[in-house]
């Protein structure tokens, strides 16, 4: 094979023959610095506009090369997933393999193409950088290795849900979202990368870090125990949870935020429910601390209320004025997005630790609070948004002007009223898309056809409602009509009522994002309908004070006042859940919390004045 | 008489010594020691000596989430690093049942040879220094920066490319890269001639290297020689056609053999495996443009990655022989273990110090270098 | 005792009676003065819950009714003062987005906001009108003092009212 | 010696048959030529010769060895190549951890000398009638075996080394506005030092 012989003893005159290189101008670098190719990885550039803290770089650093460092004056926000920490490399460990820009979420990270960095050894702590985008000394040498799409090693495309099409789940109130299988969970658990902004933007924070990794691990019940670490409402959290952790995903920066609660449905639904009432129970008082506490409302504030101290070994009686209890989240959320069975399963679980809830009490009427605060240490009340905002416009007062949330009431209650053939809802929030929906539901399976128009008077990309419920409204067949400004109900001679006229908005909000419609008169409609059904909003009915506790309760503009911890004015009394937080469940859960760590602390301190 | 009790006492001969060659030697491509003892300028016996590299590859990688290992492997072998990385990253794959797109294994394959070339030109080089001649070790090195300024260009990083991943290639070639590897490829090929007269068809250097470290196809066998070493004793065997792997089997390319078994049969195998590195690259340039696709099959979140439970045993032809990575997942995130097996594992010990006893002192260097070893393949 | 204040159109009608600025003034000072009395009269009416808004209504009034005091009080202004006004030339559409209720013995956040509102509204057209049919100079840059000042007040009810009644649901 | 560009079609049937003379050995074919072996531990001196005496597997690619402390046992696995046949046989075998003894193979195959003796040094496995169980990497170690799971050389290294202490002046000017380092890499790593 080869072309010189191994028997071929060479010559002594070949080696003359490279004399001739004596005649060629020898190869010249010049000492000055030069760019490295387009590709070189050099020294970290750090985009801090980009970069929000996450600290992924530093979870994959094989090194340890890379310290978090907090920097105050850059902007922190839990809510939208924002640190105020940025990476500090030690380029006496790092290697400058760039994976740290291969894995950046935001793809804040690259490196540059400058070669040399050197120094004595009086002057080693250069090697510690805080890179930002000037570059190593300030100069400019160009990004080198920067993020590539198909280089990406974040997976930014989440596994998709299975659910019911329009036209299977249109008749019928059946759960529309199939839930992820068992690979599917664990191809979207394994898509975290833990930087743990979930956790700080949670109300009730969480550990969504810790449970995505159980269920990426396969332990499910692991991460049904850390699920109730802080929240006894995780199958309802699990389905409706406004899941702001999402918001603030960091994957969500580029690409589609982990799937966190369809994770925690899967794992809770993938648990055997005894198991989770064992879960649940553990760490649960020995002995019974001999106090009581009465809770007034059996929602998500009052019952998560309710768990913690029944836990802490407290007697707790929940009094709900209600057939059933679950709150908002039983009388307000159609079966077809939380079916009432999971509501029946987070309650059970939080019947099972010891809490006492007797439902069809109404406080004021069948006890009163002073009765209720004869009888116990401490009384809690935790009201949720029952009573619909009217709109107030001519004739609203038409006996064929609903508000959304008695409609729904009556339709979980099952309770008869008369279907609309065509119904018009005025409001743009999640509770104007719950009644659309479950009205046409009931429009097609007793007429066979749906009509149900949405009007509103923002624009649907401000809608306050969920994009996937106005998207699945559309699909269903409902009618929205954007921009609608709603000027009063149209009465027939006879005195029946034949449409909503409404005024289209030209603009919601001026340019300081304030309120500040603006109507065009020309762009008058009407709605012709045989219902209107007014989703504007929602308030507390806090006649069960009373006149006398109303005037001696201190308030804060319209909200009763409390403390940090949730207690009112009055030491007695304490106040949790949408009535003092907004409507939103995990807000709700996380007020429950903070109430019954407050309760507790103060019967522990009567006990040792006693 | 002596008394009864007399022993006597055996005094090692003054004419004796034992000499460290190591652990820094041109002899070697890193830290390492040959022991040896010479009587003369004989060499009685010889005793390999590692440890000086104080790495522990294999431990390591066993705390390594498996994308992170990539930044590791090529460590193992500073002259010829793509090797260690295609090899670990096949063995990921095929625990993982990953296919790797084609356009990926055409990149691999080139990487492959351009680090075949890049260190057998820097085997030229040390070869001819352990023989006093420094000029080829000039040309060599110098040579072999032009393929490390296309690795720099393909991968970000000239030594440690840390380009193969898991699952494919870590980027796509630049603009115009094969344009710019073929023009290397031409003027490598325009080089040659001079390392002929320079080196292979130098009077002194034959001479030199002539009947130096020479051993049989049996002995090779026996102790377990691979690669160019095991060539040079004529047998014909290499895995890239053998064991193939990528697209090798989709490759026009000789297995140059010789059958002296010295330290110049070995030099001139390399030369021979060189020039078909620059005809194997010809067919790779020719070919790339015309294979799209992706460069990396989707591979999970490295920060979440577990591997299904098993083991897999992968070889790649390195340009020292026979490289194995013994990669074992218990379902982890991790490798449970990883055993590499260098080519230089058996060529460093056993048959260097079987060649080296009996040799004369001034051929020692020689025969190290002439055996390619590299010491963190031992040492891991 | 609602009756002159209640009937905000009724008000308006009999300051677009009037000729003078201090006249006009005057009137304005003494709607302030009344809107002020209504919700202070309020204030033990309604629940406890809402008082605070009937509180900061009066409250902002009161400081409405300062600002035209001083006003007619100033110097620089005195030549003007006396001027005699171009009446409004026609009725616009000032009361057109009104939906004024009736306040009830007991009225609610709601209705408290919607009247509030209405009332801000009216007295905010009224000074643009009065802005646009006086010649430019410094009587004019007053009524548009006027008109900008009761339109930040209603932009801050308006908002109130969206965060109140539109905003307080959806679960 | 001539060598075969493809292993012949016969060759995964002639094989198995030719190995169907150990007792209680079982195969599995973990590729088109790769075919793993288990066998009990006995048996292995038996297989390999069989293996080089008859199907000219003469060349011992490597013996790995993984550590199972959980079953208290050590895996030695022997890669073995034919140049004939260019068919891969992996022959696992397994071992009591304690008290980690086993026969040396340099008899049949001369690199096993090697491959014995890093074992030896590293899992503490001692292999009777190898010729050399010296130290050969970790000359001044006196730890234990390290590639041992039990030992755990993170640990080590964060009881044996410092790490370096950098002070910046941009991290003193950003503790002096009140922040400064919140996570250093070794606070997510195990066992490191506070």
């Amino acid at each position: 094979m080869s072309d010189i012989d191994y028997k071929d003893r060479g010559s002594l005159l070949n080696p003359l023959k490279s004399w001739a290189f004596f005649g060629r101008p020898p190869v010249t670098e010049p000492l000055e610095p030069r760019a490295a190719s387009a590709n070189y990885r050099g020294f970290h550039v750090n985009d801090w506009e980009k970069c929000v803290g996450c600290s992924t770089c530093q979870k994959v650093c094989d090194n340890a090369a890379i310290t978090m460092v907090r920097i105050p004056g850059l902007p922190v926000d839990p809510v939208k997933g924002v640190r105020d920490e940025r990476p500090a490399i030690d380029y006496g460990r790092c290697c400058w393999c760039g994976l740290c820009v291969d894995i950046c979420p935001t793809g804040s990270l690259a490196l540059s193409r400058e070669y040399v960095h050197t120094c004595t050894e009086e002057q080693i702590s250069s090697y510690f950088v805080l890179p930002d985008s000037s570059g190593m000394h300030g100069k400019p040498f160009g990004l080198g290795w920067s993020k590539t799409a198909d280089a990406d090693l974040v997976d930014l495309g989440r596994q998709e849900m299975r659910e019911l099409e329009p036209e299977q789940r249109i008749g019928n109130f059946a759960e529309i979202v199939a839930g992820y299988d068992d690979q599917q969970a664990l191809l979207e658990a394994s898509r975290c990368v833990q930087c743990g902004m979930c956790h700080d933007a949670c109300p009730t924070h969480m550990h969504a870090p810790e449970y995505i990794r159980a269920i990426w691990q396969g332990q499910i019940e692991e991460a049904v125990r850390l699920i109730y670490e802080t929240n006894p409402f995780a199958h309802v959290c699990g389905r409706v949870c406004t899941r702001r952790c999402e918001d603030a995903c960091s994957i969500g920066k580029r690409g589609e935020p982990i799937a966190i609660r369809w994770l925690k449905r899967y794992a809770m639904d993938a648990v055997p429910h005894e198991r989770i009432k064992q879960i649940a129970a553990a760490g649960k008082a020995t002995t019974a601390s001999g106090r009581r506490v009465a809770i007034v409302g059996a929602g998500p504030a009052g019952l998560t209320a309710a768990f913690d101290l029944a836990k802490k070994g407290h007697a707790v009686t929940v009094f709900e004025a209600l057939a059933q209890p679950g709150g908002m989240t039983r009388w307000g959320i159609p079966e077809y997005r939380l079916p009432y069975d999971r509501i029946d399963r987070d309650i059970d679980v939080i019947r099972s630790v010891g809490v006492d809830i007797r439902c069809n009490v109404k406080i004021g009427q069948d006890i009163t609070l002073e009765e209720l605060r004869n009888t116990h240490d401490a009384v809690l009340i935790a009201l949720g948004l029952q009573q619909g905002r009217q709109t107030r416009i001519p004739h609203s007062e038409h006996e064929k002007v609903f508000r959304a949330v008695d409609l729904l009431n009556k339709i979980t209650a099952g309770e008869p009223f008369e279907l609309p053939h065509c119904a018009v809802v005025i409001g743009g929030g999640n509770v104007a898309m719950d009644i659309a929906r479950s009205l046409a539901r009931m429009q097609k399976q007793q007429y066979g056809q749906v009509d149900v128009v949405v009007t509103a008077l923002e624009d649907q990309q401000h809608f306050m409602a969920d994009p996937d419920e106005i998207k699945e409204a559309l699909e269903e067949g409902i009618v929205i009509r954007d921009n609608c400004g709603p000027q009063g109900c149209e009465i027939s001679a006879s005195g029946k009522l034949i449409g909503l006229k409404t005024w289209k908005v030209l603009s919601i909000f001026d340019e300081h994002n304030r309120f500040a419609p603006r109507y065009d008169q020309a762009g008058e409609t009407i709605h012709a309908c045989d219902t209107v059904i007014e989703a504007i909003g929602q308030f507390a009915d806090t006649s069960l004070l009373g006149d006398a506790l109303t005037e001696s309760l201190e308030w804060n503009r319209g909200r009763l006042k409390i403390d940090a911890a949730g207690r009112t004015s009055e030491s007695w009394l304490w106040a949790a859940g949408d009535m003092v937080s907004g409507p939103d469940v995990v807000t709700a859960v996380a007020d429950g919390h903070r109430v019954a760590a407050s309760i507790h602390e103060a019967m522990s301190v009567m006990e040792k004045t006693k | 008489m002596r008394p009864e009790n007399y022993q006597s006492v055996s005094q090692p001969p003054s004419n004796e010594f034992e000499l460290f060659y190591g652990p820094n030697h041109p002899g070697i491509e890193g830290n390492y020691a040959l022991k040896v003892r010479v009587h003369g300028d004989e060499v009685t016996s010889a005793r390999a000596d590692g440890g000086y590299l104080h790495r522990g590859f294999e431990k390591l990688m066993e705390g390594r989430l498996w994308i992170q290992n990539i930044a590791l492997v090529p460590r193992i072998c500073v002259p010829d690093p793509v090797p260690m990385e295609v090899c670990y990253s096949l063995a990921v794959e095929e625990l993982g049942g990953i296919e790797v797109p084609l356009r990926a294994q055409w990149i691999r394959v080139m990487q492959l040879e351009l680090s075949r070339i890049a260190a057998h030109l820097f085997f030229f080089g040390g070869h001819a220094a352990t023989t006093g001649m420094y000029t080829p070790m000039f040309w060599g090195i110098t040579d072999r920066d032009l393929i490390l300024d296309l690795f720099e260009e393909l991968s970000g990083g000239r030594v440690y490319h840390i380009y193969n991943i898991p699952g494919g290639v870590r980027r796509d070639l630049p603009p115009g890269y094969l344009e710019r590897v073929s023009k290397t490829l031409d003027y490598l090929e325009s080089r040659l001639p001079d390392y002929d007269n320079l080196l292979f068809t130098n009077k002194v250097f034959v001479h030199r290297a002539t009947g130096i470290g020479a051993m049989t196809q049996e002995q090779a066998l026996e102790w377990g020689v691979t690669g160019p070493n095991l060539r040079a004793t004529g047998l014909a065997f290499d895995v890239r056609r053998d064991d193939p792997y990528l697209v090798y089997d989709q490759l026009d390319f000789d297995i140059p053999v010789e059958a002296a078994g010295d330290a110049w049969a070995r030099s001139l195998v390399r030369r021979s495996e060189l020039k078909e590195s620059l005809r194997i690259l010809r067919q790779v340039v020719a070919k790339l443009p015309h294979i799209g696709g992706a460069i990396r099959a989707p591979i999970p979140n490295p920060l979440a990655w577990n591997l299904p439970a098993g083991d897999v045993y992968t070889r790649v032809e390195s340009s020292k022989g026979e490289l194995a990575y013994y990669v074992v997942s218990n379902g982890g995130d991790k490798p449970y273990r990883v055993h590499v097996r260098g080519p230089s594992a058996m060529h460093a010990v056993q048959v260097l110090e079987h060649l080296a006893t009996g040799a004369r002192i001034e051929d020692v260097a020689q025969i190290m270098f002439s055996l390619d070893a590299c010491p963190p393949e031992v040492d891991r | 005792m609602t009756q002159s204040v209640e009937g905000t159109a009724h008000g308006i009608e009999r300051l677009r009676g009037k000729t003078t600025l201090r006249e006009i003034l005057e009137v304005a000072t003494s709607f302030e003065a009344s809107a002020r009395d209504f919700y202070a009269g309020l204030i033990p009416k309604v629940s406890k819950r809402i008082r605070y808004l009937v509180e900061e209504l009066a409250a902002e009034e009161q400081v409405h009714y300062d600002l035209f005091g001083a006003l007619a009080q100033r110097g620089d202004i005195s030549e003007q003062i006396q001027a005699e006004i171009e009446r409004p030339a026609n009725d616009s559409q000032f009361s057109d987005c009104l939906h004024l209720p009736n306040l009830g013995e007991q009225p609610d956040d709601q209705a408290v906001l919607q009247y509030a509102m209405g009332r801000e509204h009216a007295a905010m057209r009224h000074y643009e009108e009065l802005a646009q049919t006086t010649p430019p100079g410094p009587i004019r840059d007053l009524f548009q003092y006027l008109a900008s000042e009761e339109t930040k007040h209603k932009l801050e009810l308006e908002k109130i009212y969206y965060a109140t009644v539109h905003r307080g649901g959806g679960v | 010696m001539k060598l075969a560009a493809s292993p012949p079609n016969n060759v995964s049937a002639s094989l198995e048959f030719l190995l169907q003379e150990i007792p209680g050995l079982r195969t599995k074919w973990a590729g088109p030529r790769r075919l793993r072996v288990d066998l009990p531990a006995e048996t292995l001196p038996a297989l390999l010769e069989l293996l080089k005496g008859r199907a000219g597997y003469v060349h011992l690619s490597a013996i790995s060895c993984v550590d199972w402390p959980t079953q208290n046992e050590f895996e030695l696995v022997y890669h073995l190549w034919s140049y004939e046949l260019n068919v891969l046989v992996m022959a696992h075998i397994r071992i009591p951890r304690d008290p980690g003894v086993y026969l040396s193979v340099y008899d049949l195959y001369h690199p096993a000398a090697f491959f014995e003796r890093d074992i030896h040094e590293m899992f503490g496995l001692y292999f009777e009638g190898s010729p050399d169980m010296g130290k050969f990497i970790l000359t001044e170690w006196d730890g234990p075996p390290p590639m041992r799971k039990e030992f755990d050389s993170e640990a080590w290294v964060m009881n044996q080394f410092e790490w370096q202490d950098y002070r910046p002046d941009w991290l003193a000017e950003i503790e002096a506005k009140g922040g400064g380092i919140t996570t250093r890499p070794q606070d997510i790593r195990k066992d490191g030092k506070p």
